[in-house]
């Protein structure tokens, strides 16, 4: 499913998610997000070359629409859990809220309808006196106090995004694994993986191709092996 | 003379924003009596036909000519242009319209965004400002009376549907869990 | 809104008495019918226990605060006066006396905010001045010879570590990033 949305319309994450679930005509609900996960995650792209410097906030949302989607397939894997802070799609519903209400600011902005305040003081003093407040140390302590507000921060630390392997690289080698075989067990998989990122993937990329009903797995018991069947 | 029109007299001298502690203590009452007055004289002044206003907004008072005379008014000042607002300047005005005073991180919470370039913006613009008490340990942000006057609005509350956005449940939860 | 309502709005923001005349031109009625509302307004406002005053003068009208409040409003003004500077306030001055004659935006840029309004209080207070030297585009803002001398001090090179604050590395830093 392919979207026109233009990424340089996008405020932030929020934002292109309720474009994104406005597009399919769905109404917020974690349903709603999940479904619109891959389209969501076709902009990370775009935007590591277009505005890496928020790609940060973005990727805050992809591990939650990540941690949505799994869910909704593996209800079983996750017991009853205490969720930290509001879910995302209540998060959401809420930025719509303030979306909306920014609307009612724009326009009272845009009438331009000013009230003015008196300027000028009707009566001045005339002789001067010096605040109470206002000493050589004081002066001092304040000037102190604003340069430690300027100190330029230290620069966080650069990392990149690990690249090792993508899921559709990891998808071309699953698919060459169950042309010599018609079954192979998941642990097996995994043992080859070079780091988490690569673990991940390959959890992902099974879950792709069961989605796309290439393959089917099974599990006899809880936290056992999957055994990973070619359709 | 009574204290209520000495406030009268003080909104009217005075050119900038007031605090109601500040009002009190020069008409020698307590805080909250001068807050019921200046409510009072708010209750005066701000009705369908007036041609001055009392703004409040978080604690400060100001007097100012209605906003729908703005145009009789620019003939005597000179006009403050407006300008224009960026999507996202007016949409971190709303949530601080609607939920300040809020601290930098429930704001990027609630816009999904880091907010730090924006908000330095604004109060750049002399639209949002830093919030002085220093109680807490971060800064939080809230609007200034000058944003007010250029909405036209005589407080915060006049904003449709302040009272449910103002008292959201998460941000309410964001407090806590800071 | 009504004719009535503009007239009080330019009697509030104007500070000066304006002939009737000059009113009637800019809300666009008659001689006549502006003595009308300025009588109308006469009667609303000149009442016993009113903060606000409106003073009729040989065909000129002003509104000010009521007489019998004089001793309020005054002590207001020099409170305003005398009294302390804000946090804001106190820091805008400090930058002026360290790094002053300093323009309007090296001064935001500095504080991280517009301090157009504070620069206005300072030089109402006597505190800070526009530099007269019409050279520069931009007008520059230092201290007053009067707060130098309130502060003991023979020139602002006697503040603490004037030498080193004055050309901070932090600060010149900001000029470049322009």
């Amino acid at each position: 499913m392919l979207t026109d949305l233009k990424l340089e319309k996008f405020e932030g994450p929020l934002d292109l998610l309720l474009q994104l679930v406005d597009q399919e005509k769905l109404s917020i609900s974690e349903i709603a997000l999940s479904k619109v996960t891959e389209q969501f995650f076709s902009y990370l792209d775009k935007l590591e070359k277009n505005r890496p410097e928020e790609l940060a906030d973005f990727l805050v949302v992809a591990a939650r629409l990540i941690y949505l989607k799994s869910h909704s397939l593996l209800q079983y894997a996750y017991p009853e859990e205490e969720e930290a802070g509001p879910g995302l799609a209540d998060q959401l519903k809420l930025y719509k809220q303030y979306v909306e209400a920014s609307k009612t600011i724009n326009g009272l902005w845009a009438v331009g309808k000013v009230a003015y305040g008196r300027t000028e003081p009707p009566i001045k003093s005339k002789e001067f006196v010096l605040p109470a407040n206002v000493t050589t140390n004081s002066l001092y302590n304040s000037m102190v106090f604003l340069l430690s507000r300027l100190q330029p921060t230290e620069a966080l630390p650069k990392t990149t995004i690990d690249h090792s392997i993508s899921i559709k690289q990891k998808i071309d080698s699953i698919r060459n694994l169950l042309k010599s075989g018609q079954e192979f067990s998941f642990k097996n998989l995994l043992s080859s993986a070079q780091n988490k990122t690569e673990v991940i993937v390959s959890f992902l990329a099974i879950l792709e191709l069961v989605k796309q009903q290439s393959v089917r797995f099974r599990q006899v018991n809880a936290f056992e092996d999957l055994l990973v069947t070619k359709n | 003379m009574s204290n209520k029109s000495k406030i009268e007299s003080i909104l009217f001298v005075a050119s900038k924003p007031l605090s109601a502690k500040k009002i009190a203590a020069v008409v020698k009452i307590n805080d909250k009596e001068a807050v019921e007055l200046l409510k009072d004289l708010q209750t005066n002044y701000n009705n369908a036909d007036s041609g001055i206003a009392i703004l409040n907004n978080g604690g400060e008072w100001q007097m100012v000519a209605s906003a729908d005379n703005q145009e009789v008014s620019e003939n005597f000042l000179k006009s403050e242009v407006s300008g224009e607002l960026t999507r996202p300047q007016l949409e971190t005005l709303t949530v601080v319209s609607y939920c300040g005073p809020i601290t930098k991180p429930e704001l990027d919470q609630i816009r999904g965004v880091n907010c730090s370039l924006i908000l330095r913006n604004l109060m750049l613009r002399g639209l949002v400002k830093e919030n002085e008490d220093s109680a807490n340990l971060l800064p939080a942000y809230e609007i200034t009376m000058d944003y007010l006057r250029h909405l036209g609005l005589n407080s915060l509350q006049d904003l449709p549907n302040y009272s449910e956005l103002h008292k959201h449940p998460y941000i309410t939860k964001l407090d806590k869990e800071e």
